[in-house]
């Protein structure tokens, strides 16, 4: 495959790093979200500009500084990355948009300190989704560490400061005490760190001390939610809602799988992984996961709270994909990235729009509210069934993959927990859309004046459920980089 | 005239600093210009020495015109160039920054003020400049008497803190100056290349560990390690805030630069490591340090205060980084002589600021700070980052040798207290950004009004800060070169 | 504490002490710090700089940028000391004892009372710890004070051939100066010899050092190179360096001077410079 | 036959420190303490370093003592050790 | 007796100086008054010097002060073993000079610790203010 030098990537990630301190200066709210608009939108158009030639087959590197000898802050784009760059890139457009709907209806205060970190929060996605290296990967995971904390604290009362405290505790720790020490053995063993498609280790430790690396990865990126490590997701929901929304449907939390990922491809090596059987761990570490948090999720009533338990679940997913080592396993996992984030953030914005219209936040209150909003209701209606994997929607795909995945790596095991979760999933979704449309008048808690959404948050959330409508009939590109990624991991020759 | 500017380094700041204290009697509008004047001097000249070293390798000047063992020589090398410009900065910006204070605080000893701190000053310099074992005696006499006064006259208990800085400094100092006598009784020289020339010798030589032993004692009373911490948090947070800001950065790091000089210059390397025995203690020495630093830290409930242990524990990382003794561990702790200096530059002025908006450094006082103070807070959590060691800022990249140093040292005791403070940093600064982010609480869901109005402190000492910050992340973004092209070049073929 | 105290003292001495066996004799011609540097300054140093006295020569010559910041290092204290005590007092913030000299009358002015003013011929101003007049001891000092000077004038100049030098004559002129102020009263030699001169004076002293060192470094040569002031004053290299020596101690002498009556001003009045020793 | 002479006033040296530290009254100890000084210049020009010894003699002895009484006449005397 | 004078004699300075150091550094630590602790510091300075002047001490040898014509013309004559060595004792004219510098600010700050506290005993002083953080 060629390798083309540029800096786009560096540019894909500074746009919206350049454009805080002009929401800073900005003079009115307007000329602050027009901003914010543009910023999204030129990084969209630069990672746009990139696909073609990723999708040529081709990548995109680029060396920042040299900060330890043979050691860079450097940035390669290839399929993967690509994947998950064009997913966030793209819904913060449609969040941005969402937010400042929401964010003006509920008339929240900091607006501007609200975009700033916003956009700093999507730099460092994009930071980790471009990253080159381990170093690299870090360096940004822990900068969307930082950057999201006034964001998750953003209400600044005693509930939003002890989630703040949970979210920084978890995450920071884990990365701190796990994820560093864990680089730190490897740098000293290795000495390197660029991603290789078949890792870098080559056998440099015995089989129980890679068992412990592994490990200490799975938990130390608590972003990914496995279990224990999950409790920061349900606190962190006390955040508004758009960013639950961008963040803990897509941003953050999949910035976690997707270094577990990274890791497990391209520091480990799958070859190596399977020839020590570690990926079954890893794989029994995520089933548990989906099938006690789908099981939380049944309990909780607000709507929040169980959409994130949900996710928690279907984060691993991912890493169960992933873990399976199996092409189509991977490709699955790969792309429940993708499609998880839609029907997920469809899901969100859904709730936010309830919050905002009617000021509801649980579950049993919104008996009948279907019918007061039509739109928003159908689009959790989609957004519910692509979750839990029923075609004619996005998330049947990456499902189907995955169950071809358990099968591939005859591990049957496996499809029972995918098969068993996808039945929660439906049992802690469906409810509510029913009662949400059929319920008798005198049932329905509803007085009249409860009306749709503003425009503003009603577009995006129709937006996202017609594309996971789409992406079934056709998912590209998503799903050729996920191919194209397992063809590169899987073809390429052992080291 | 370029020849000259190792001399310039210490006549430019000396004789400035008796035209300041002149012009303290005779005209006082002059003193601060001249004072401003003189550093930028003499960090303009520390900047191009830096430029000759790396074209054309180190610069031997002879004092007086007498060759190395008869005369006083001034080396100027890949280690100290370097720091050379890092101590000037640092200097030269807290004065900038501490220029309202100043004026408002000594309005009357304005001249002797400003002499005493270029006197500290040039004092630095000079021991980071020598290459004579006693000059540099003098030269730590010169910076630590300076430096007791600045800190005198500070906040209400200042004097008896100075004054058992100044107890702790003579011990320290002069225990220097007794292990220079052993040196001087086993090799009958003072210039610091004739006595490394002479080691191979005197491999065996029982007067000269004594000496290594007494010299470091004197040092490590000077750099505070751990057991001999006492004096430093009384000291430096009962200062006035404007000599804080000179002093804490400067005086530690500059003595862990005079331990690296002493143990790889004067007695070299493989002599300072022979006896693993002594490695070994002085390495647990700092993780005894770096840990009872950062457990104090977490006690303190004064901003100031907290930083002085954070200190204490940051000496632990660099004494025990260099007593590692692998190439690792060395290049980890002369890299965070100049990244710590960075460091503790930024928090100092800092806190500086803050106490010149609120008053008092409290925690209970911080409460709604990023609201009224964004800018200085900007520095403040930039400097916070790297202290706890979050790429891409130079505080991980420093960490990062240390801890590989000990990994490869097999020194695991370190490597986890290392680690260990990491954490408890990060708990530190968060507890504060905590106060800080939250205004006192409105009840009900948070949606209540915006946050209190912004007061920020003056310009003048807002923008030093901020450079000061982003001096962190440009420190951090070239380690690569200051590794390989300085520090490698500094350390002596002898280590593994 | 002092149990702690005893036994790291006993431990550290123990360490030591033991460690004396293998220093070389007390008095030993053949030990390394006899042998290896020290030779060269006895047998070339008087032919380098033409002072007989090699203490001299090493001190202001060889290792001359020691002895400026040795210089130096008084001055800073007495910035120092000046920068932590001085206060300044206006009149009337505490009494004030006068004597009378017509009547011989003392008289207590409580403060903020109207004071003579301080050159007045019938009242003289008193310390309120009154010493009676010791006219003994007044007239001994003001004998013996001006061949006190003369004999640090003479250790001064001398430095070169015999014991003494800048350092030791600048400390016996001081003497001199507060030998007057307590055998007299501090008012009244700070009238002599003030504040400010002795501060000026002080930074003068260490700048005739410095800036000697900076003119050779201005003629070509290297700092402190006394060789350069050859053309200067018209000598060879080596009177050169043995002129350049008398300059440096001349400044040595006045900073040194200055600054330790500037540090006994304001210890002996803690600051106030109102009433003294 | 120095020796003798030497050690002699070395003992005394060591004596008039201690006596220096022990004496309950500051300008007593004061005094003692230029007295040690004194003794301490007489060692060192027994030994040659007549520099030394000069500069102690009106250092040590001198102006050390008239600063050191000049501090107790304006705090105490009295002292506990 | 006069054949075991030498035998003390060797090392009896080292003794000394090490004697007198550790009386300095005790009344440092262990000392309760300020300007007892500062009489004790010049002690211990001055034991250094002690130890510094015993090196320079050779038998047999007379003052550094060169008796030639002095016109320079003492070269090739002049025995180094003839002579004291000069370096250490002008390194400690320069530690002298510290001291008293270290001694007067000391004083300085003892006068100001005075002023505030109006005492001298350390312990007094931390009790006073250990009283002020109390209220």
């Amino acid at each position: 495959m060629e390798l083309l030098y540029s800096a786009k990537p560096l540019a894909a990630i500074l746009v919206s790093f350049f454009v805080v301190p002009i929401i800073f200066s900005a003079r009115s709210e307007n000329v602050r979200e027009a901003w914010t608009f543009v910023a999204a939108l030129l990084k969209f158009a630069i990672v746009l500009s990139m696909l073609p030639f990723i999708l040529k087959g081709g990548q995109i590197a680029y060396t920042v500084a040299e900060v330890l000898p043979g050691l860079a802050i450097s940035f390669k784009v290839d399929a993967f990355g690509m994947l998950f760059a064009l997913v966030s890139s793209s819904l913060w457009i449609v969040t941005s948009m969402y937010s400042i709907g929401y964010m003006r209806t509920l008339k929240e205060h900091g607006q501007t300190r609200y975009y700033a970190c916003f956009a700093l929060s999507l730099s460092a996605t994009l930071g980790v989704a471009f990253a080159g290296n381990l170093l690299t990967l870090y360096l940004f995971y822990e900068m969307l560490s930082f950057a999201t904390y006034p964001l998750v604290s953003h209400h600044q009362d005693r509930e939003a400061r002890s989630s703040g405290r949970k979210y920084l505790t978890y995450i920071l720790g884990a990365s701190i005490a796990l994820v560093l020490p864990a680089m730190l053995i490897i740098y000293s063993q290795t000495g390197t760190f660029e991603f290789a498609p078949q890792g870098f280790m080559n056998g440099a430790f015995s089989q129980s001390t890679m068992t412990v690396l592994l490990l200490m990865f799975v938990f130390g990126f608590a972003k990914a939610g496995v279990m224990p490590f999950h409790s920061w997701l349900p606190a962190a929901m006390v955040a508004p809602t758009p960013v639950s929304a961008l963040l803990h449907a897509v941003a953050v939390v999949k910035v976690g799988v997707f270094c577990v990922a990274r890791v497990i491809t391209g520091v480990f090596g799958t070859k190596m992984l399977a020839s020590m059987g570690l990926g079954t761990i890893v794989c029994y570490i995520a089933s548990f996961t989906i099938i006690v948090s789908s099981i939380i999720a049944l309990s909780q009533d607000g709507l929040k709270r169980r959409l994130a338990f949900s996710t928690i679940g279907q984060l691993s997913y991912i890493i169960l994909g992933i873990a399976l080592l199996s092409p189509s396993g991977m490709t699955g996992g790969m792309l429940h990235i993708a499609m998880h984030a839609f029907g997920k953030i469809t899901l969100f914005f859904c709730a936010g729009a309830i919050y905002a219209a009617s000021g509801i936040k649980n579950i049993s209150q919104m008996v009948g509210i279907g019918r007061r909003m039509p739109f928003t209701m159908t689009a959790f209606l989609l957004g519910s069934l692509s979750v839990i994997g029923l075609p004619p929607l996005g998330g049947f795909i990456s499902k189907w993959n995955l169950v071809i995945g358990t099968l591939e790596s005859g591990q049957i095991f496996f499809l029972f927990v995918l098969l068993a979760s996808s039945l929660l999933n439906a049992a802690y979704f469906l409810p509510i859309c029913y009662k949400a449309f059929f319920c008798t008048d005198e049932e329905a808690m509803f007085e009249r004046k409860v009306n749709e959404v503003p425009t503003w948050c009603l577009v995006p959330l129709c937006i996202t459920a017609t594309c996971s409508v789409i992406f079934f009939f056709y998912p590209q590109p998503f799903l050729q980089l996920a191919k194209m990624t397992v063809a590169t991991i899987i073809g390429a020759p052992m080291p | 005239m370029t020849q000259h500017f190792p001399a310039l380094l210490i006549i430019v700041p000396l004789l400035s600093a008796l035209a300041v204290s002149a012009m303290g009697w005779i005209d006082r509008r002059w003193c601060f210009p001249l004072a401003v004047a003189s550093l930028g001097g003499a960090l303009a000249v520390s900047v191009s020495l830096l430029v000759q070293v790396m074209a054309a390798g180190p610069i031997v000047y002879q004092m007086a015109g007498w060759s190395p063992p008869i005369g006083i020589t001034y080396v100027i090398d890949y280690l100290n160039a370097p720091v050379l410009v890092v101590v000037l900065a640092a200097a030269f910006l807290n004065l900038i920054g501490a220029k309202v204070r100043i004026e408002a605080e000594f309005e009357e000893k304005l001249g002797a003020y400003l002499a005493l701190y270029i006197l500290f000053l040039s004092g630095m310099v000079g021991i980071v400049a020598t290459g004579d074992a006693f000059n540099l005696y003098v030269l730590l006499e010169i910076a630590s008497l300076t430096g007791y006064a600045l800190i005198g006259l500070g906040k209400e208990r200042a004097p008896l803190s100075s004054l058992n800085y100044l107890f702790m400094g003579t011990i320290g100092a002069s225990f220097y100056l007794l292990g220079i006598g052993y040196i001087y009784i086993a090799t009958g020289t003072l210039n610091m290349a004739d006595i490394s020339n002479m080691m191979p010798q005197l491999m065996g030589s029982g007067t000269l560990f004594l000496a290594l032993i007494i010299c470091m004692t004197g040092l490590f009373v000077k750099m505070a390690l751990f057991p001999m911490h006492g004096w430093l948090p009384n000291a430096y947070s009962n200062a006035p805030s404007a000599s804080a800001g000179l002093i804490a950065p400067l005086t530690t790091k500059v003595m862990v630069y005079a331990m690296v000089r002493v143990g790889l210059t004067i007695f070299t390397p493989e002599f300072t490591f022979s006896r693993a025995i002594l490695s070994e203690t002085i390495v647990w020495l700092a993780v005894g340090a770096i840990v009872a630093g950062s457990l104090l830290a977490l006690m303190q409930r004064r901003l100031s205060r907290m930083l002085t242990y954070v200190i204490v524990a940051e000496v632990g990382y660099m004494v025990g980084g260099f007593w590692l003794g692998n190439k690792t561990g060395i290049t980890g702790a002369t890299l965070h002589i100049i990244n710590d200096a960075a460091m503790t530059l930024t928090l100092f002025m800092a806190v500086s600021t803050i106490t010149w908006k609120l008053g008092s450094d409290k925690f209970e006082d911080l409460k709604g700070l990023f609201g009224k103070m964004p800018f200085t807070m900007i520095g403040f959590v930039l400097a916070a980052l790297a202290v706890i060691g979050i790429p891409p800022t130079c505080g991980f990249f420093s960490k990062w040798y240390l801890i590989t140093g000990g990994i490869e040292a097999g020194q695991w005791g370190f490597v986890v207290a290392l680690l260990f403070s990491s954490l408890v940093n990060a708990v530190l600064f968060f507890r504060i950004f905590e106060i800080a982010f939250f205004e006192p609480f409105a009840e009900g869901h948070g949606h209540h009004g915006h946050g209190p109005a912004m007061s920020e402190a003056p310009a003048s000492m807002v923008a030093p800060l901020i450079i000061a910050a982003l001096s962190l992340i440009v420190l951090g973004l070239y380690t690569g070169d200051i590794v390989t092209k300085l520090i490698q070049l500094a350390i002596p073929a002898g280590i593994a | 504490m002092r149990l702690l105290a005893l036994i790291a003292v006993v431990l550290t001495g123990g360490l030591i002490i033991f460690h004396t066996g293998d220093l070389p004799d007390f008095g030993d011609p053949n030990s390394p710090a006899s042998t290896h540097l020290s030779p060269y300054y006895l047998e070339h140093g008087e032919g380098d700089t033409h002072a007989p006295n090699i203490v001299s020569a090493v001190l202001a010559d060889y290792r001359g940028f020691d002895t400026m910041f040795e210089t130096t290092v008084v001055f800073a204290a007495g910035l120092a000391c000046f920068f932590l005590l001085r206060r300044k007092t206006e009149p009337g913030d505490k009494p004030r004892m006068y004597r009378h000299l017509p009547t011989g009358v003392t008289l207590r002015i409580k403060s903020g009372g109207t004071f003579p003013e301080e050159d007045s011929t019938e009242f003289r101003r008193m310390d309120s710890h009154f010493v009676p007049h010791q006219i003994i001891i007044k007239n001994t000092c003001r004998l013996v004070i001006p061949f006190i000077q003369v004999f640090a004038l003479y250790v001064v100049a001398h430095g070169h051939y015999s014991p003494g030098g800048g350092f030791q004559g600048g400390v016996l002129l001081a003497a001199a100066i507060i030998l007057y102020a307590i055998s007299h009263d501090l008012r009244r030699s700070i009238h002599r010899f003030s504040e400010k001169v002795a501060a000026l004076s002080g930074s003068l002293g260490v700048f005739i050092y410095a800036g000697a060192g900076a003119l050779c470094l201005l003629l070509g040569a290297n700092f402190l190179n006394y060789e350069a002031l050859g053309p200067l004053l018209g000598v060879d290299a080596v009177m050169a360096r043995s002129h350049g020596i008398l300059i440096i101690e001349i400044g040595v002498a006045l900073a040194v001077m200055a600054v330790i009556v500037w540090i006994y001003y304001n210890l002996s009045s803690a600051g106030k410079h109102d009433e003294g020793l | 036959m120095t020796t003798p002479i030497d050690l002699m006033i070395l003992t005394l040296v060591v004596i008039s420190g201690v006596g220096a530290l022990a004496v309950k009254d500051l300008l007593g100890a004061a005094i003692v303490f230029s007295a040690y000084s004194f003794l301490m210049c007489l060692a060192w020009a027994i030994m040659g370093a007549v520099d030394v010894a000069f500069t102690e003699a009106a250092v040590g002895a001198g102006v050390s003592t008239v600063f050191c009484v000049a501090a107790v006449f304006h705090t105490t005397r009295r002292t506990k050790d | 007796m006069t054949d075991l004078l030498p035998l003390i004699a060797a090392k009896y300075n080292y003794w000394i100086y090490t004697i007198l150091m550790m009386i300095g550094l005790y009344a440092m630590i262990a000392k309760n008054n300020l300007v007892k602790k500062i009489i004790g510091m010049n002690i211990f300075q001055t034991a250094i010097i002690l130890f510094y002047v015993s090196i320079a001490y050779k038998k047999g040898a007379t003052l550094p002060i060169i008796m030639g014509d002095g016109h320079g013309g003492g070269h090739g004559a002049i025995q180094a073993a003839d002579y004291i060595n000069p370096l250490p004792h002008c390194l400690m004219l320069t530690a002298i000079v510290v001291s008293v510098a270290t001694l007067g600010v000391a004083l300085a700050l003892a006068i100001k610790i005075y002023r505030q506290y109006g005492t001298l005993e350390e312990d007094d002083i931390n009790h006073q203010i250990r009283m002020q953080a109390g209220q």
